[in-house]
């Protein structure tokens, strides 16, 4: 028993030897380590991410970290400095509760937003009118719009989210959604919408797959270049904000985001548009003209 | 044969065909997964890491934090759950303040796990500037775990039968000495039973994780297991998507191709993983039970 | 002489009298620690959830009546439309309906694994609910979208989304942890309580019913409390199935949403501080009280059986 | 509730202390749950190296009386009076109570062992008093296993689970376990109670030669043992010690009419 004693205090001793030798051996790059921290916007946060990725494999030592939590969650984490970038769907002006001043906006990128229905429908064109009509609860069935005997099953994106915002500010104009079901992601939006008879809703380019059917609105077609050329209205900007003019890596990182590289072979896959491939701009209150908006 | 004989029969009769139901659901469920899930894992799933975006992707990075985490997880809350329902069963008095305690720590685990998250996240993450990281995810963990691994553990003390507790302190040993070297040993299948239920909800969460352990899981060094070193697989400082976060990630905001195979996949591993980690606490929890009653 | 001798030994404070202090208080602050950390969650919640009342001005009366959830704007005739109503109604109800369809299977099933097979029930069932309880919600939702929402479509119309098919989901969810606390205390009823059972010439089925089970029924409460806390605190899987509208269910086939789900979907959407987020807070107030009468109910309920054994 | 008698109704036999040596004595002792009186009026006397036996109806108090002696009702009671050991009250708070339960061991109505090995138990308490020498422990597991009459039947098993013993075994390790951290006084409460005849006369003969070196005290419900096995008997009735005297007396010429209907099995 004695001797159990003795082992217990020999393991304890190795163990903190162990661990200051450990401490002392840490890397020596540690020095030079750096690491900043994005939060935010879900939408956003896999090309970040990518990017991140990409750009640590190409410097040693450095570290960004990624995450997600809303564009609510990014914008107030920015705004208190905990964090060194701060995703966001919506400009900051847009989000209540948010003092914009001191923050500098990165405009990172450009989405469409379409709304997506369920194959059964048969609907491949509306107009906004009808669009309008059906959001707003006013038309209730698909029969109604020359679709099969199907009511029709609106599904929203949750209060607040970006992609709700700019649906309702830019594909509704301006109306509010009827109170219907209401999803906090975009996977499962599209999920319930490929499952569920006569479902509506809507969902940014990149997750329109096979499972789902995009709408034409007043003939036009959910493409890139149609939001290029501003026809196809839905659009937004993914904003990265920072405290203040970006230093040090942020700065840096922020940089790597905006070169052509990037721009051209990760935002193709991920159904993002580049901001320099834009024709057209818009503020905040939703003025357009043309020009890049860089 | 009687009357109430015949009830009784009767009446397990229907006892057995609920427990067939339950079994059936339950098979049921955990084939679903595994029939859909199965065929899309192989070795290169499970040790390659995670790809955003194309094709392909592993889940070998949030296999390892899954399980790091746990583990991490339970060191820091099995000790506090166990002092606390020491303190619970043996020491408490019977009176309304106990009995409001208890009330208390009930109605903690009621709370959605989002607010446990979030309050963690104020806490950790912000005020302590853990950042997201392990740390931070184990502590959320912890305050997440800590009522209904303190309930499980006190009813277990409390079913160890009070002929034991006299034991001791009838040779003169303190309640105390009592409690840790008799009561506990005697109630450790059913502590083991509340770690393992627990275990199953570290898991399984992802909600109070979304805002602590992150949802990124750079690649490590698994060369590396010098824990200051922030790519080591062992820092503590580093964020940690785990397998549950890793699959409603995917579910929501996943735009890979292979999202769907991927997310079956993940929750066949996911199941597995908690299968294999049930059956070896249970394992290793009787032998230190065998230990502790046989031996000296 | 020898007297005092043997006094001085009894008096002084032995090492075992140490142990008891130390044990003592090592659990002391262990519990303290967990109080700790109970009300700092409690005043946390307290204090962002009453700013909604008394920062931002919403009275009561919106709150607990209204029926239009959509903070920060006006409903048509002029008040906040901050009417929690609907989820709180749709917490409610699928929380109560899942735990009264629960507890019989689980307590069936937890009888089944104790009293009439516990060989089996150790083998099979034990490591099978231990094993549910680990799946993540995520996945209990897809299942329930691609199983339960048609399931419920087909057989009672509707869209399928709704308070049904979350009762549906949340069974299984709320089952393993109900099955394994009642197991426990079942357990903890002494074997002698059903020998002498049996010895009076009982049936099996009575001892269960009118020993066992009526032995074991403070147990078996804190066991539903506590399932009924995990449906009350869970949100994706419900999410998913329930509709997560926020409207007031007219039929448990019609989408709802429940406290939970809304607080979830939206935390991540507003900014902290602001009105949009404070109510999501007082959603997690509410949340808590209504756990907390859920809580007392069912001790009472408990209690008042306890007596009429 | 309890009625209060006036003294011609009781008898307590009072040794001589010049001539007798007394190990344990109470004074005054008054035992409360809560707020109700569960037992008092018990002045009695025992005797070094004698069986004394508590008999007395269910609810008499004499359980409670047992438990008060070496203060294991501390937790659940409040005990006011003198508790005396060797002439030392042991009813103080300044008096270190596991010193006191160590000397004044106590054995209990169903067999209890702890889930060790047989070993285990024996050698536990002495082993958290910081008694580690494997031959002293080996010596006393052999010494406590004779005096309990048990060696024989567990010599070669001693590294088994003590609860897989029979009943008689069990408790018989039991008696081997309080006699390890060696006190002086043995309470044992209704020790019998779950025992088989057979096992019950084994532990009686067991006890007769305990006599010899420890001081004996035994609540029994059986009447024809205490009348085998003891020196001298206390009957309480309704919280009070009606009788105390010799075995032999209380069972053939008892003082007091109550205790003569309960040694008749009139009532009780």
């Amino acid at each position: 028993m004695r001797r159990r004693t003795l082992v217990k205090w020999i393991i304890v001793i190795v163990v903190v030897i162990a661990g200051f030798g450990a401490y002392e051996a840490r890397s020596k790059t540690a020095t030079n380590q750096q690491s900043i921290t994005a939060v935010g916007s879900t939408a956003l946060q896999p090309l970040v991410e990518a990017a991140s990725e990409e750009y640590s494999a190409e410097h040693a030592g450095i570290f960004i970290n990624v995450q997600g939590g809303g564009s609510g969650t990014g914008l107030s984490q920015i705004e208190s400095g905990a964090v060194q970038m701060g995703n966001s769907d919506l400009f900051a002006q847009e989000k209540e509760g948010i003092n914009p001043k001191g923050l500098v906006d990165h405009k990172i990128a450009v989405v469409g937003v379409t709304p997506i229905v369920n194959d059964n429908v048969h609907i491949k064109n509306l107009t906004t009118h009808q669009l309008i009509a059906i959001f707003t609860g006013r038309i209730t069935n698909w029969y109604q719009l020359g679709g099969p005997h199907i009511p029709i099953t609106l599904i929203n994106r949750s209060q607040g989210s970006g992609t709700r915002v700019t649906f309702e500010k830019y594909g509704l104009k301006g109306h509010e959604s009827a109170v219907a079901q209401e999803q906090d992601s975009s996977g499962t939006v599209r999920q319930i919408v490929s499952s569920t008879p006569g479902a509506i809703s809507y969902v940014s380019f990149g997750y329109v797959n096979k499972s789902v059917q995009p709408v034409s609105i007043d003939g036009i077609r959910p493409t890139e270049s149609n939001v290029m050329h501003n026809r196809w209205k839905i659009w937004s900007y993914e904003h990265i904000y920072t405290q203040g003019a970006p230093t040090g890596l942020t700065k840096k990182f922020l940089q790597y985001l905006k070169n052509n590289h990037i721009q051209t072979t990760l935002f193709n896959k991920l159904g993002y548009i580049s901001v320099k491939d834009m024709q057209y701009q818009r503020t905040w209150q939703g003025k357009v003209s043309k020009g890049s908006g860089e | 044969m009687n009357r109430t004989q015949k009830q009784s029969q009767i009446a397990i009769l229907l006892l057995r065909l609920i427990a067939a139901l339950v079994v059936l659901i339950l098979a049921f469920l955990i084939g679903y997964i595994f029939i859909t899930g199965l065929p899309n894992v192989s070795w290169k799933f499970l040790t390659s890491p995670a790809k955003a975006f194309t094709a392909g992707g592993g889940i070998g990075v949030q296999l390892f934090n899954s399980i790091y985490l746990l583990i991490l997880a339970m060191i820091i809350s099995l000790p506090i759950a166990l002092g606390a329902s020491i303190y619970l069963s043996e020491y408490a008095k019977d009176n309304w303040f106990t009995s409001m305690i208890r009330t208390a720590i009930e109605i903690l685990s009621s709370l959605p796990s989002v607010v446990v998250g979030l309050f963690g996240f104020l806490l950790f993450v912000v005020q302590f500037n853990y950042g997201f990281s392990i740390i931070s995810g184990a502590l959320t963990l912890t305050i997440f775990n800590l009522p209904l691994l303190t309930r499980n553990i006190e009813e277990s003390l409390a079913s160890v039968s009070d002929d034991q507790r006299q034991g001791g302190l009838g040779l003169g040993l303190s309640k105390y000495e009592t409690i840790v070297h008799i009561v506990v040993p005697a109630a450790l299948p059913g502590i083991i039973s509340g770690v393992i239920l627990c275990s199953g909800r570290v898991f399984g969460e992802a909600a109070a994780l979304i805002y602590t352990a992150g949802q990124s899981a750079p690649a490590l060094n698994f060369g590396d297991w010098n824990p200051f070193n922030i790519d080591s697989p062992l820092s503590p400082l580093r964020p940690a998507e785990t397998l549950a976060v890793h699959i409603w990630k995917i579910n929501s905001e996943g735009i890979m191709p292979d999202l769907t195979q991927v997310s079956s996949g993940s929750a066949a591993v996911l199941v597995l993983a908690i299968l294999i980690f049930n059956l070896s606490a249970r394992y290793i929890g009787r032998k230190i039970f065998e230990k502790m009653t046989s031996m000296n | 002489m020898q007297d005092q001798k043997l006094a001085k030994q009894l008096m002084k404070k032995s090492k075992t009298a140490r142990y008891e202090r130390f044990g003592h208080l090592l659990s002391l602050s262990a519990l303290l620690l967990i109080m700790a950390i109970v009300l700092g969650i409690i005043i946390f919640i307290a204090t962002k959830g009453l700013s909604t009342f008394f920062r931002d001005n919403i009275s009561f009366k919106d709150f607990f009546t209204g029926v239009i959830w959509n903070p920060g704007t006006k409903t048509p005739s002029g008040q906040q439309a901050v009417g929690a109503l609907p989820m709180i109604v749709g917490s409610f109800l699928v929380t109560i309906l899942a735990a009264i369809v629960s507890t019989p299977f689980a307590i069936g099933t937890a009888v089944y694994m104790t009293e009439i097979s516990p060989k089996r029930g150790a083998k099979i069932l034990q490591p099978v609910t231990e094993l549910l309880v680990g799946i993540p919600s995520v996945v209990y939702g897809f299942i329930g979208l691609s199983v339960v929402v048609p399931f419920v479509r087909n057989t009672f119309g509707g869209s399928g989304f709704g308070i049904l098919s979350g009762t549906f989901v949340l069974f299984v969810m709320i089952l393993p942890t109900i099955v394994s606390m009642t197991v426990d205390s079942l357990k903890a009823v002494p074997k002698y309580y059903r020998q002498a059972s049996l010895a009076l010439g009982a049936t099996k089925w009575q001892t269960i019913w009118k020993v066992v089970l009526r032995a074991a029924t403070p147990g078996i409460l804190t066991a539903i409390v506590f399932g009924m806390a995990r449906a009350f605190g869970e949100a994706l899987a419900v999410q998913m199935v329930i509709g997560n509208a926020a409207l007031m269910p007219h039929n448990l086939v019609s989408p709802a949403s429940t406290l939970t789900s809304v607080l979830t979907a939206g935390m991540g959407n507003t900014v902290m501080g602001s009105l949009q987020n404070d109510a999501l807070w007082s959603l997690a107030l509410v949340l808590l009280i209504m756990s907390l009468l859920f809580n007392l109910m069912v001790h009472f309920i408990g209690r008042r059986g306890a007596f009429k054994k | 509730m309890l009625n209060t008698k006036n003294k011609s109704d009781r008898f307590i036999y009072h040794f001589n202390p010049e001539e007798t040596e007394i190990t344990m004595q109470t004074k005054n002792l008054e035992v409360y749950y809560g707020k109700s009186l569960a037992m008092h009026n018990a002045d009695i006397q025992f005797q070094k190296n004698t069986i004394t036996a508590l008999i007395g109806p269910s609810g008499s108090g004499k359980s409670t009386y047992l438990r008060s002696l070496n203060r294991m009702n501390d937790d659940i009671a409040t005990v006011k009076g003198q508790i005396l050991y060797q002439g030392v009250d042991i009813n103080q708070p300044k008096i270190d109570v596991y010193e006191v339960r160590r000397r004044i061991g106590m054995v209990f109505q169903r067999p209890n062992p702890f889930a060790k090995s047989i070993y285990g138990n024996i050698t536990f308490a002495l082993e958290r008093r910081g008694v580690h020498d494997k031959r002293v422990l080996d010596e006393v597991v052999e010494k406590t296993l004779k005096q309990a009459a048990v060696w024989d039947q567990v010599k070669d098993n001693l590294h088994k689970s003590a609860q897989s013993l029979s009943g008689g075994q069990a408790q018989r390790v039991c008696i081997a376990r309080a006699l390890a951290v060696e006190p002086d006084v043995l309470l044992l409460d209704e020790p019998a109670s779950a025992l088989d005849p057979v096992s019950t006369q084994q532990l009686e003969q067991t006890l007769r030669e305990l006599k010899k070196d420890y001081t004996i005290i035994i609540v029994t419900h059986n009447m024809q043992q205490a009348a085998r096995l003891s020196d001298y008997t206390v009957f309480f009735n309704l919280g009070e010690a009606i009788e105390y005297n010799k075995t032999r007396k209380i069972f053939t010429r008892p003082k007091i009419e109550l205790t003569d209907d309960y040694v008749s099995g009139n009532f009780g």
